[in-house]
């Protein structure tokens, strides 16, 4: 008869069966749900991710396992990049490109803010140099695109280049966008001028219909002739956008702005949360991507700011050097942190708009900093 | 391979990284710039036309923004309680 | 040259082909529709269920074969228990735990109606005294579920345990959850006195946000120490409800009780009647299935109304027994078949409200009950 | 196997199982009793924040069940023909 | 250490690898794009495909490949035939038949329009004595479909019959159904008289909600009797339509007629445009396939007006032949049309209601026919 | 094969495909016409039902078509502009 008694029964319970890697991690999970729900920390990301690090940590129920839920969830869309790359088809579809249509040269404020990748890059490397630490240069530039300030981004390039690594960086990128009116302000005011933040802008042309449709594809133009590494990325980008702005397919961009992005969402925080496990994510490792990551943001604001000043001098006094802060992306949070300094010094100046241009500037630039990382690194 | 190695490797992808996404922002910029120009002649060419569609938008824009805020406002919460109990 | 010809275009037709297992199948089909359209039986699942059971007893189409439309989301989403654990996410994101948390007590109502799902495993295993039935002991387990009076945590067992009594078990629940405001009534007024259905309950008292975004994380504590195997389905479960209490993820909640759970039910629907096959479903195991089904209803209702005359008599008559009737869960049916009767004896007596907490406890009841059949005999 | 020794161990598991049902339940609603108790303590606590945050949570409260049912019947109704028109 | 140079540099870019099919391919994909934004041919599809086959066509990034995205949901989607039947769902619950029910012989203009698939299947097979052309009589069927001037019938019978001409013909399908205020007028002119086109029809009865439930089942069982290799198409139109009229189940028929046909058009657009490769598409077969498709419209276009004709003499003028081109189905492009020209004639004559009918009876011929080539060629 | 008998096997095709069809829809035609004839005498058996429930359903339309249209327009344009800006 099939054994059924008081030893089996003991042993199928989670107590006799809980690890302390296990424990811990679910700690961790309910640490990010904290940070999504009291402190409002990304929590469209932050909560499914954490709940998805207590749900594979569960002991027996291998949950996170191939045969388990979140499993299955991440081989179909995480291993494939195809999650990453429908999250990007939205924000093309959510996103107005009509501030950097206005003011072209913001994109270079958006090149800048990426110098925080390529440093952080070094900066992993340099990290072999403390015994414990041993990363790759895969692994380096999968950490590195932190600095990007962009989720997608960051999980698609992870998959590819680190896939080890991919919920420490997941978790450290959404931590950092969340951390952004934190990270930037003390940075901004350090480095500009009273002067400088008081710059008043002037305000944007009208920008017209065909602009916004002809847009998507002059970016994906270039990408094709320069950049096909970041076709990917900057293809289903600028297809959400054009769903958007074509103005033809109401539906479709309908649906690319609400069901798709969420229902993806949903599960991309599921399955990067069941990348949550202790061996995998309590390593020295892990305290190291956290470390790169606040310098990779730190270093991006701060080249994008210089950038601003150069801009600053160049136009004659004619662009607030803040609005470089908004390059690394984290769309729209360090636009709004812009405004907010920027306020700080001038009350009438309201920066937001402005700042948007180097705010989607930035989400082009991380895509192509992706792509060729993918291409020099991932061949 | 050698950390040296690997850092000499980093100094040269963030130099070729930073090289490229500079040009390729910068083209981009130049790009937008011609695209507008471009948007500008056709937009005059057919202004006839557009002038027809603007009104027409400029129509279709009324109908939605000449509805009262307050109006919207209340429509949201509706909506949002409709959804919220019929689904 | 390719042969075309009378003969072979009458081979290619149904009529030639049509097996009369298969018409049997298609008129089954057919009454679950009637059952569904006219009778508004469950209709959201029993309609699709009914398709699919016709489109798959279709001759040479192969609908729900390997190849087939129906085969190929049987294969990725029940084979995978996918499916059933999405809807519980929506069951959680739609479900308001407040009754309950106002009258934890009444959980023991919850518990007390599992009962029936014990009594029919051991009925299903007694079966096999009767010559022709021969039901292991995971066949008797996921027949017993039925007595869980819950849709997906049936279907979930039965894709574990028993998947070619699928069909059966999935048709037999949903059909028993619809018959509930014929099949308990009588038994509810056979096991309680005038007075006893009488009694008017106090008013609940308020539960705070707080309250409502704690639950979630007690209950699947409780499941991660005590029994990991229901993790999936109560993972599921508290991660929708938290989803909607958080009050943080308005999309991704609005996502769960919409787009995903919509989308999933027909997808289930139709791929749960795929199984509806001839020789899988005309057997003598199914009308013991159904027997049993109607037995487990029966049990699990009155062991729930003992369990609430125990509290009547434990609290001094604060208790109205009926509620315990809601206990086997059929959310929100059977709360509103204890209010319907509770009317009968008291035109003033609203008893919904307080059928909620053990109508909602039931459904926790059931996913332990099948986390434990999952543990002891699935292993 | 014998079906003697299937129903043994049917009656096994129902001791078993209903025992765990129960437990997990009655422990559930020790957990359920501390957790009301614990939300108590925290919400007085910062009982300056829950009033505000209280505050807002019924304004918006206001805002939505403001609305007349009626009103809300209408929009709803619209709001389903808008669908099923537009959709 | 990793070769990081100018050489390997310029060897990840584009213009390094581009090929001139390439080139041209993206050109095909931007004109369907042209077609779709600015002149407003069938938007919902022709946009995704043409983007569709921009991506797929970018040199190293490998969109359209097994593992790169497109090639992902192509595997998935398309060929498994999933997507287009799921579409077909979404037209059944879209699609209201209260005309055809009013008016049961007009199945018969939808009949007669399908003549344009045989007699395109015989031009296909004809086109062989042209060297260069080297239709199997599968690639004919496939081909012949596009009269059907339905697209996922059409995407559908091509991913079972020649999926290297997938491509090619779902654009023609597209492209053509598009056209068909511009095909069909001179046809519909040149074919009737003046007095025909003047005749005004008598209003539809009423059609009891009753009727429209039944229709769904008296559609399938036919198809189930005469044609079960017509049951996966015809099967999943009236289960969407079932979902409709049963109004039982609001829900599921709203999650049909919008997030699902919505998802999945954005994917099935892609996936079909990544079959737009050069070496596929750019042939003499696609020539062929364009001529016939224009060919196969314009037939069907004839035999639906002629057969039009027959019901005009039989019934003493009560039919207008003008009806008879909406058999095609192109829903509801074709019915407009005939109203359109119906007003031409004269300016209180109404005839869109009418056209209705032999609108959506063409949806069904299509079906059936697709069916038939199935039954007979796909064997 | 030679062109011809694949022509051959076309031309089979066409008849029998044509033949098919008509005969399909033919047959259609009928069952429809049976359909519709069953439906009027159950809904006859039933009239009492059906008067209720067809009441029933007049005043739902009732609700839904009294709104005005230009309310309908204004209300769906809102909900338009709720949506795009709300998601
Ligand atoms: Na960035
Ligand atoms: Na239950
Ligand atoms: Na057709």
């Amino acid at each position: 008869m099939v054994e059924i008694g008081i030893e089996p029964l003991w042993l199928s319970t989670g107590i006799a069966n809980l690890e302390w890697g296990q424990v811990l991690m679910m700690g961790v999970g309910g640490v990010l749900i904290y940070l999504a729900v009291v402190r409002k920390f990304e929590p469209l990301l932050l909560l499914p991710i954490g709940f998805g690090a207590i749900l594979s940590n569960i002991p027996l129920a291998g949950i996170g396992g191939s045969d388990g839920l979140l499993g299955h969830i991440y081989h179909v869309g995480i291993e494939t990049g195809v999650f990453p790359l429908l999250i990007f088809m939205g924000v093309g579809a959510l996103t107005d490109f009509g501030a950097l249509i206005a003011m072209p040269w913001t994109l270079l404020l958006g090149a800048a803010a990426q110098f925080g990748i390529f440093v952080t890059l070094l900066g992993a490397l340099a990290l072999n140099f403390v015994p414990g630490f041993d990363f790759t240069l895969a692994d380096a530039s999968a950490i590195a695109i932190i600095g990007g300030a962009d989720g997608p981004t960051a999980i698609f390039l992870a998959s590819r280049l680190a896939p080890d690594l991919l919920g420490a960086i997941a978790v450290a990128a959404y931590s950092y966008m969340a951390l952004v009116p934190i990270i930037q302000p003390p940075i901004m005011r350090w480095l500009t001028t009273e002067t400088e933040r008081n710059v008043v802008m002037q305000q944007l042309r009208h920008v017209t219909k065909l602009e916004k449709v002809m847009f998507p594809f002059a970016v994906l133009l270039l990408c094709v002739i320069f950049l096909p590494s970041a076709a990917p990325l900057i293809g289903m980008l600028t297809f959400g956008n054009l769903l958007r702005e074509s103005g033809v397919v109401e539906r479709l961009s309908h649906a690319a702005q609400n069901e798709i992005i969420n229902i993806v969402t949903i599960f991309l925080g599921l399955a990067v949360g069941s990348k949550l496990s202790a061996d995998k994510f309590l390593t020295l490792d892990t305290l190291g991507i956290l470390a790169l990551g606040a310098f990779a943001f730190c270093i991006g604001t701060a080249t994008g700011l210089l950038m601003g000043k150069i801009m600053y001098r160049v136009t004659g006094g004619k662009v607030n050097p803040l609005i470089g802060a908004a390059g690394v992306s984290a769309v729209p949070m360090a636009a709004r942190v812009v405004n907010k300094v920027g306020l700080e010094t001038n009350h009438h100046n309201f920066l937001l708009m402005h700042a948007m241009g180097p705010n989607v500037a930035g989400v082009i630039g991380s895509a192509v900093a992706a792509g060729i990382l993918l291409a020099m690194v991932g061949g | 391979m050698p950390i040296e190695d690997l850092l000499l490797s980093g100094v040269n992808l963030m130099i070729l990284g930073m090289g490229i996404v500079f040009t390729f922002l910068l083209v981009l910029v130049f790009a937008m710039k011609g695209m507008s120009k471009l948007a500008l002649m056709v937009s005059e060419r057919q202004g006839t036309v557009e002038a027809h569609s603007a009104q027409a938008m400029a129509a279709g824009n009324q109908a939605q923004t000449g509805i009262r805020g307050d109006l919207i406002a209340v429509i949201s919460a509706a909506v949002n309680q409709y959804r919220s109990t019929h689904h």
